[in-house]
């Protein structure tokens, strides 16, 4: 049987077996394996993808044919879907309290995996659509009114890009991905060339927009974000690290898509601004923003899993920057990062869901001092916050590092000053979960709280380890990287990477840092030995040392900021939209009321109109 | 110009929907419809008459040739019966409605609405 | 290789000294403009010597002592990658002016673990504003070496300071220009002086983030101070003043930069951390991009 | 042989005939005997589809042996035989259904109109004689209009009157567009007018294929014309519910889309499918919106039904191969879909007394199937994939798109993104709200909605086969040379 | 007012439209194409004088056999809405002597005419209908005389159901002889009374078939009568 074939399967059997069976060991079997099959294939099939070779996959279904392809760029995606599926799982074991949600999970599984291998474009939409339903499912057991708004985005999303299969296809009558392109190719040459081509400039730009559209809400893309936070911390958190480590990737891989089909096209018909590809530019901006807002946000949220949902949001922006860039260099350092972003985040998805399922807290009031009580999560904790705040040598940095050369080499500076803001507004808000959780004085009702289970700790084991490794040899990535383009677009060896207007030396900086820590060490040990003491046995100029007061600052630990930012604070699209729909929903009562009202004199008078109108455009 | 028949038909199915329209007694509303199948099988028959022929029974020296077309007839006796059927349960109806509501006006017999 | 190591630990020693000199200087500046005799220059190098002589230091754990610990570290190694001067390369080749940007700030990750890991509110509310600071800082800062890379269309100091060796220094470029008083401002924040020295508010949170330390540790940050003091010094001389060709240059150039900074800080009180960020967003920002957009043209 | 398909009119209509003396016999005999002959009636029907489709010639009944036109025909083609089969299915569950929903007497009566019913939609589907097809339609209505006042109420009576009175209105002018047909062509069989229909005076044409798509828009709940259903489907028992969306309203569809394929040689033929096309737009969008706040949940089916007729119909206007398929595809997902919600709807009113959301609250634990069915229901509905009307709904707005119809598209689309809205909220209070302890769940009811879920999800997964066999039943439809080929035709001619 | 003013003008200008098609269907011209392979072929083939009885009984069978069915679903819906569980005659009084005397006379006569009529269907003007809807109305005509006059529903139930039965079960017959349902058995196959056209004794089974519907009809509008004149009563049961 075809390994596609089989990765497909594999999860969402595995997560209709766990719902069937529903007995408490047995289905975290189950679904453990249903996930680890496809990252198993991915592994086998390293070889042969890395080399340039391809493996491919027809069903024919209900008068369309789905095709499927695993070559080097949707290997990539799929690799990251997997990984994070197989961690997702060993998470759900400790934390799933039912067969439905590893239903929908492993559901969501093979949807998002059917989108990235997906080679045309009815598989794609029906996986995609497969995806989002799992993943709203995922959301509804929790809350209905976040479901509800990531459901209609997503659809709203989902619909748009169904209107713009259809009309490339009422134009190419295909839904291949490689036929739309050279149709739109040689349409663009044709737009170049000055002759009308088959896509008019209206339609070319519509259709552009709605495929904005349709993946701006997957990626979680400003001003359509309004749904990720929400749906993000509203549901189990160990499927969270999959939902916006890998779901928010499928947005990415359609840009990425849109790019590898339009471009050209689009190039042509757009036009460029300041030297940019216009419709690449856009794109570019909406990353720096989503990037912006959603980082100042993050850093001003009391609630755990919030700031982690707007941080995921951020920091799928800098990928969306990365693909705005439009040079191979901006797409390589973009789907490194989609990599780091996807291994970061879904490790600190982890960290989350072992500090609830222990704690059963959320906001960060409740929290403290748990460093001591939970060592290893703090150890992975630290590993994440550090990758995320991009502290060289981990694997976020390696990726934003080339995401900086990127954006400064292809003279955009104000997006690059974007990704300064952003990292530094990353900065902070890492640290003040560091703060917030692990340190200062821990609260009474925390004192027997237990080190998180081992599937858990397995999971983050794995992840953390990926970011060590891939942050000491960005190379491994790059170099897999570099046959998607076909050339090389980074060079260096795997430990350094070289953009040819910079240079890393990821290996060099591990050396130094550690050199630094033990000379820094040696003086520290040469110095006379310490005394331990409670963490409130403290100066405090003058006022006695207490331990029962709490001395750490847990909310609104950014207060000053959010004053100095009030005035921005007050716009936003989560309300914008929220009156929308009450709009919507007060007309249709108005409508119904209006039309259907009971009186069968009315009705008649309907019929009537309806008789006059035929009457009149008789003539 | 139209003929006299056709005229009559149609303006008996312009009267009868002229009182379902405006009438708000309820059997009167019934009363404009069963003038409007009236109006229609008028208009039926006439459609189907040919000038200066018998009817379509072929004794006493009628000949297909001096016959008028027999179809929208057997149509017209179909259509009657259908009405009557119609009316028959409208009336029924409207029986069942008296009793619930204690009024025939339409204005007030629209518990379902919305 | 192995000479490179050896150039490296001479540098580090030598950087160190001249940071505790600086630090002396600073200090002697600030009493002199305050018409104040002041200590002699070598005060912070007894100091820090005295602290590391301690009988005895308390802890909060382990992340309270790794904190310093991971901080020095961290300020070596930026400090490795500057290419101070013609001859000390160092391993500048292998990293480039954004690593050292990155590099310059994780010292402060390791001060904000440790001064977090100690229940004290006043480290608490120094991290937040060292933070917060950073946060504002980030955005001209960003703006500025923006605008320096995109003129000289490289990243790496070497080729940056080859340029300038050339062409002569950053500075003399309008664009540069601006960008330089920018950084300039973005400095007073980075070397943590007046009016930016809302972290380390001593008559206010004494000493934010490094109150609780006393003893060793407390020796091991000023040491890292030194460094850092010593390395950002270097990194404004490279990046706007030419770099230069043997360290007497490189001092003479540093010593300047750092009086400039003592000026700006004798002369302004202290901003409070929202001002802070307003004033940073607004004029600072405008003139970066200005630059930067300049820069690009 | 094949003549004995004509036993799908005969049986019904003699068996209803015998109801009386079945009373006479037992009272109690009435159901299981109505339940047996509509099995029966799926037999012969079954039996019909598999002729049809494995000669792949259609079925053509002529009463008294007389050739069309001269006697009325019946024509059992791919479309009539597939629909005719999902009539009688639809029937049979429904028999079924009523020995647990109907309790109020005379239920002789009431076995009586139910196979008038299920006789009428079936001869609707069948005839291929436009006065024919009228009857058949005052059969379908009338036998409606009864039922839906049959629980006796206020409300179910004042349903049947609104009914009554639009349906009659409906079926007048319709009547007079027959007129108009017959006056201008002295035929009316609908083979003999399709070939007759080009030469025809244009006035004439344009007014009586007006008419007669009024009347019958009115039967098919096209908006505005569709006031009469929300009442009806709330006034009416529940089986009779279920069936008015699973066939009624599919019969009246399908003989407006005959009709309109039959004339499409007419002139200003064009015209009817742009306003066609209009209406169908609106009865989407005016029945989502007003499904969204409904408070009660069989009202809100019956007003989604009502958006999907206008999908349907919209697919049917577009005037393409692809259309026409699409929507017959629909139809048969639709049919499906909306007999298992209503009949798990009814159930739960049955159950529990009344079709209110409250009433739903908690359903989850309480009738576990039943709440498993409808939420696999509406999700199909919804158009998720791996559920029947996903693919569906993909045909029809690829279609729209490919006939260059794109704002359809979008404004269906947008209408379609508030159908899952109140969807979910029904899923969210079955499952998620709520408390209640388990009850048992009907055995044979619950039986018959495993096999619809079935139905839909394996449907949903390999559509394949019903997409072929949908392919046939479409062209049957759209291509009317075919058509007027198969029928016999008499050389009467002008 | 407005209401009848837009009513009116709407009508009108709908009224004007029909009218407008209508000229296109010139009045009193010979537009027959079926209509005159029916006159000219109905001897012979169905053996029927009346060529509309023909046309209704044999040609459009269906039709036929639909309407009566629409009559038999009015009665049975009528009875189906009107079902209560106990109803009885109200009637406050007996009708007047004339009445009473005049229908206990004319009872017979009127039940032959109707009989008359449907049995003739195939040679004069008439049929099933007519004839079954004047028995009706001799019944009619005891319920407004007699107050506490009431039909045995055991007897007209049944047989209303019969005739229906019957009417079908000739369709069937035919299809089991000549293949085609509602197939003229008697004339075409058998051959019976070619000899005697325009006499009763012929026209294949259209009289039988009237006579069925007749009874039906005359029963099921009885029926419909009986449903609506007797109402309900506060049972004491």
């Amino acid at each position: 049987m075809n390994e596609i074939a089989i990765m497909l399967l594999a999860p969402i059997i595995a997560g209709v077996l766990a719902w069937l069976l529903d007995i408490k060991r047995v289905r975290e079997i189950v679904g453990v394996i249903g996930a680890a099959v496809p990252l198993i294939y991915i592994v086998q099939t390293y070889q042969s993808v890395f080399n340039g070779g391809t493996i491919n996959l027809d069903v024919p279904v209900g008068g369309f044919t789905l095709s499927f392809a695993l070559y080097n760029l949707t290997w990539f995606f799929a690799a990251i879907a997997a990984l994070l599926g197989f961690t997702m799982a060993l998470g759900m074991a400790s934390t799933s309290k039912d067969g439905y949600e590893w239903l929908f999970a492993l559901m969501s599984m093979t949807g998002v995996l059917g989108v990235f291998m997906a080679r045309e474009f009815v598989s794609f939409f029906l996986f995609w659509e497969l995806m989002t339903f799992a993943s709203f499912m995922m959301v509804l057991k929790y809350n209905r009114s976040a479901s509800l708004k990531y459901f209609i985005l997503s659809v709203i999303g989902a619909y748009a890009m169904l209107i713009a299969i259809g009309i490339l296809y009422a134009k190419t009558g295909s839904f291949e991905f490689s036929t739309i392109q050279q149709f739109m190719y040689q349409d663009a040459t044709k737009t170049a060339l000055g002759v009308k081509g088959a896509f008019g400039k209206s339609e070319t730009i519509l259709l552009y927009l709605l495929f904005l559209t349709a993946f701006g809400v997957k990626a979680g893309a400003f001003p359509l974000h309004v749904w990720a936070p929400d749906a993000y911390s509203e549901t189990n958190q160990s499927y969270t690290s999959f939902f916006s480590g890998v779901l928010s990737k499928a947005g990415v891989y359609g840009f990425v898509l849109l790019y590898s089909m339009m471009g050209i096209k689009l190039f042509y018909t757009l036009g460029t601004f300041g030297g940019h590809s216009l419709f690449a530019y856009t794109i570019a901006w909406i990353g720096a923003l989503t990037v912006v807002i959603a980082s100042f946000l993050a850093v001003l949220q009391e609630d755990i899993r919030k700031l982690f949902a707007y941080s995921s949001v951020g920091q799928v922006g800098y990928v969306l920057l990365g693909i705005g860039v439009g040079t191979q260099l901006g797409f390589e350092g973009a789907l490194f990062h989609a990599l780091s972003h996807a291994i970061f985040k879904g490790l600190f998805w982890l960290v989350v869901a072992a500090l609830i399922l222990q704690t059963g807290k959320t906001e960060f009031k409740d929290f403290g001092g748990l460093a001591k009580k939970m060592p290893i999560t703090f150890a992975f904790g630290l590993i994440a916050v550090l990758s995320l705040a991009g502290i060289p040598p981990l694997a976020g940095f390696a990726s934003k590092w080339i995401l900086y050369e990127a954006a400064i080499s292809a003279k955009m500076p104000l997006v690059a000053g974007a990704i300064f803001l952003g990292s530094g507004l990353a900065f902070a808000y890492v640290v003040r979960f560091l703060y917030a959780v692990w340190f200062g004085q821990m609260p009474s009702d925390l004192r027997n709280v237990k080190e998180a289970p081992l599937p858990l700790l397995l999971g983050m084991a794995l992840l953390g380890m990926l970011n060590l490794v891939f942050g000491i040899a960005p190379g491994l990535v790059t170099k897999f990287l570099n046959t998607i383009f076909g050339h090389e677009v980074i060079t260096g060896d795997i430990y350094t990477i070289n953009t040819g207007v910079g240079n890393y030396n990821a290996l060099m900086v591990a050396i130094c840092l550690v050199a630094g820590i033990v000379i820094a060490g040696v003086l520290f040990l040469y110095g006379a030995k310490t005394r331990k003491v409670e963490v409130n046995d403290t100066y405090q100029s003058g006022n006695p040392v207490t331990q029962d007061f709490n001395l750490s600052i847990r909310v609104h630990f950014y207060k000053p900021l959010e004053e100095a930012l009030s005035f921005w604070l007050r716009i936003s699209f989560d309300k914008l939209y929220t009156i929308i729909a009450k709009w919507v929903e007060d007309f249709a009562e108005v409508l119904k009321n209006a039309v259907y009202n009971g009186n069968v004199q009315s009705y008649a008078w309907y019929l009537g109109i309806i008789l006059l109108i035929l009457a009149l455009w008789g003539w | 110009m139209i003929s006299l028949y056709y005229f009559g038909a149609i303006s008996l199915i312009l009267i009868g929907m002229y009182a379902v329209l405006v009438k708000r007694n309820l059997l009167k509303m019934l009363v404009g419809l069963s003038i409007m199948e009236t109006g229609v099988n008028l208009l039926l028959i006439s459609i189907g008459y040919v000038s200066n022929r018998t009817a379509p029974i072929l004794s006493e020296g009628a000949t297909p040739q001096n016959t008028v077309d027999p179809i929208p007839q057997a149509l017209v006796l179909t259509a009657i019966v259908i009405g009557v059927a119609t009316t028959a349960l409208a009336l029924t109806v409207v029986i069942n409605l008296y009793s619930k509501y204690k009024t025939l006006d339409v204005e007030e017999i629209r518990r379902l609405r919305g | 290789m192995m000479n490179m190591i050896i150039q490296a630990v001479l540098i580090l020693i030598y950087a160190t000294f001249m940071g505790f000199i600086f630090m002396g200087i600073e200090r002697k500046t600030m009493a002199r403009i305050q018409r104040r005799i002041g200590p002699p220059l070598y005060q912070p190098l007894l100091d820090t010597l005295k602290l590391l002589g301690k009988r005895e230091s308390i802890t909060h754990g382990f992340i309270y002592d790794f904190g310093p610990i991971f901080a020095l570290g961290a300020s070596i190694l930026a400090l490795m990658f500057l290419p101070l001067t013609q001859n000390f390369q160092l391993f500048s080749s292998s990293g480039d002016l954004i690593v050292v940007a990155y590099l310059l700030e994780v010292p402060m990750l390791g001060i904000m673990l440790g001064a977090m890991s100690s229940g004290n509110p006043y480290s608490g509310v120094g991290v937040q504003r060292g933070l917060l600071t950073m946060v504002a800082m980030q955005l001209p800062y960003g703006l500025a070496l923006i605008a320096l890379v995109e003129h000289y269309g490289t990243f790496s100091l070497q080729e940056i300071v080859k340029a300038q060796q050339i062409a002569g220094w950053s500075i003399l470029v309008p664009a540069l220009l601006l960008a330089m008083i920018v950084f300039d401002i973005v400095f007073q924040a980075l070397l943590g002086l007046e009016p930016f020295d809302i972290t380390t508010a001593p008559a206010e949170i004494s000493m934010g983030p490094m109150v609780e330390y006393g003893g060793k540790q407390a020796a091991l940050l000023f040491t890292q101070h030194a460094v850092q003091l010593f390395a950002e010094t270097a990194f404004f001389v490279i990046l706007f003043l030419g770099g230069a060709n043997n360290l007497l240059e490189l001092l003479i150039k540093q010593i300047a930069v750092l009086f400039i900074a003592i000026f700006i800080a004798s002369i302004y009180p202290r901003f409070t951390i929202d001002q802070a960020a307003k004033f940073l967003w607004k004029w600072p920002t405008i003139m970066g991009i200005i630059a930067a957009l300049l820069a690009v043209l | 042989m094949s003549q004995y398909a004509s036993l799908l009119i005969a049986l019904p209509l003699i068996s209803a005939f015998f109801v009386p003396i079945i009373k006479r016999i037992s009272r109690d005999a009435i159901m299981p005997y109505l339940s047996l002959i509509t099995l029966i009636q799926t037999g012969v029907a079954a039996w019909a589809f598999k002729e049809v489709y494995t000669t792949g010639k259609p079925i053509i009944i002529m009463a008294g042996g007389f050739k069309p036109p001269v006697g009325i025909n019946l024509y059992i083609g791919h479309f009539a035989a597939l629909f005719i089969l999902i009539v009688a299915l639809a029937s049979f569950i429904m028999a079924v259904f009523s020995r647990k929903a109907i309790s109020i007497e005379p239920k002789d009566k009431y076995a009586m109109l139910f196979l008038l019913l299920m006789l009428g939609a079936t001869g609707m589907i069948a005839t291929g004689d436009i006065f024919n097809l009228f009857v058949f339609m005052e059969i379908t209505s009338i036998s409606a209009y009864a039922l839906t006042g049959y629980n006796k109420t206020g409300e179910a009576s004042e349903a049947s009157m609104k009914y009554i009175i639009l349906g009659g209105i409906g079926s007048s002018f319709f009547l007079i567009g027959v007129a108009l047909l017959y006056g201008s062509l002295g035929t009316l069989n609908l083979a003999q007018i399709a070939q007759l229909a080009g030469n025809m005076n244009a006035t004439v044409a344009q007014a009586a294929l007006a008419l007669i798509i009024f009347g019958l828009a009115v039967e098919a709940e096209i908006f505005p014309l569709n006031a009469w259903a929300p009442d009806a489907y709330q006034g009416a028992p529940h089986p009779i519910t279920a069936m008015f969306s699973a066939f009624v309203v599919k019969a009246a569809l399908y003989a407006m889309a005959r009709i309109l394929y039959i004339t499409s040689s007419a002139s200003s033929w064009s015209n009817v499918l742009r306003l066609l096309i209009v209406l169908g737009t609106l009865t989407v969008i005016v029945g989502e919106m007003s499904a969204l706040r409904q408070k009660n949940v069989k009202r809100m089916l019956a007003y989604s039904s009502i958006a999907q007729v206008g999908l349907i119909a919209v697919g049917f206007a577009l005037g393409t191969q692809a259309g026409v398929n699409a929507s017959v595809f629909h139809m048969f997902n639709h049919a499906i879909v909306k007999a298992l919600l209503f009949l798990a709807a009814g159930y739960v009113a049955v159950e529990l007394g009344g079709t209110e959301l409250e009433k739903f609250e908690g359903l989850g634990r309480k009738m576990p199937l039943t709440a498993f069915s409808i939420t696999v229901g509406a999700v199909s509905i919804i158009g998720i994939p791996l559920f029947n009307v996903f693919w569906s709904k993909l045909r029809l707005i690829l279609a729209a798109l490919s006939a260059n119809y794109a704002w359809i598209a979008a404004l269906v689309l947008g209408a379609s993104v508030v159908e899952a809205v109140y969807y979910i909220r029904l899923i969210h209070l079955m499952w998620f709200k709520g408390e209640g302890e388990k009850m048992e769940e009907n055995f044979v009811l619950g039986g018959i909605m495993v096999l619809l879920v079935a139905a839909i999800i394996i449907i949903g997964v390999y559509p394949g086969p019903v997409w072929n066999i949908v392919q046939k039943a479409g062209s049957d439809l759209f291509n009317v040379a075919n058509y007027v080929k198969n029928v016999p035709l008499l050389g009467v001619s002008p | 007012m407005v209401k009848r003013i837009l009513a009116i003008i709407m009508l009108l200008i709908v009224g004007f439209w029909m009218a407008n098609a209508l000229s296109g269907v010139p009045f009193g011209e010979d537009k027959m194409l079926v209509g005159k392979y029916y006159l000219e072929n109905v001897k012979e083939q169905t053996g029927a004088v009346n060529a509309v009885t023909a046309v209704v009984v044999n040609y459009r069978g269906f039709d036929t056999l639909g309407e009566v069915t629409v009559l038999f679903i009015a009665s049975t819906g009528v009875g189906a809405l009107l079902w209560r569980k106990k109803k009885e005659r109200t009637a406050k009084s007996e009708g007047s002597v004339v009445l009473r005397t005049g229908s206990r006379i004319l009872l017979p006569f009127i039940m032959l005419f109707g009989a008359y009529i449907f049995i003739h269907g195939h040679l004069t003007p008439g049929g099933g209908f007519p004839g079954g809807a004047t028995i009706a109305t001799a019944f009619l005509m005891l319920y407004l005389a007699f107050k506490d006059y009431e039909i045995e529903h055991k007897v007209f139930e049944p047989i209303e159901g019969l005739a229906g039965v019957g009417y079908v079960t000739v369709g069937l017959i035919g299809l089991a002889i000549g293949s085609y349902f509602l197939f003229d058995w008697i004339w075409q196959t058998w051959g019976w009374g070619h000899e005697n056209i325009g006499r009763l004794l012929s026209a294949g089974f259209i009289p039988i078939i009237y006579t069925l519907i007749g009874i039906k009809v005359g029963t099921e509008l009885t029926g419909i009568v009986d449903n609506m004149v007797r109402e309900e009563v506060k049972g004491n049961d």
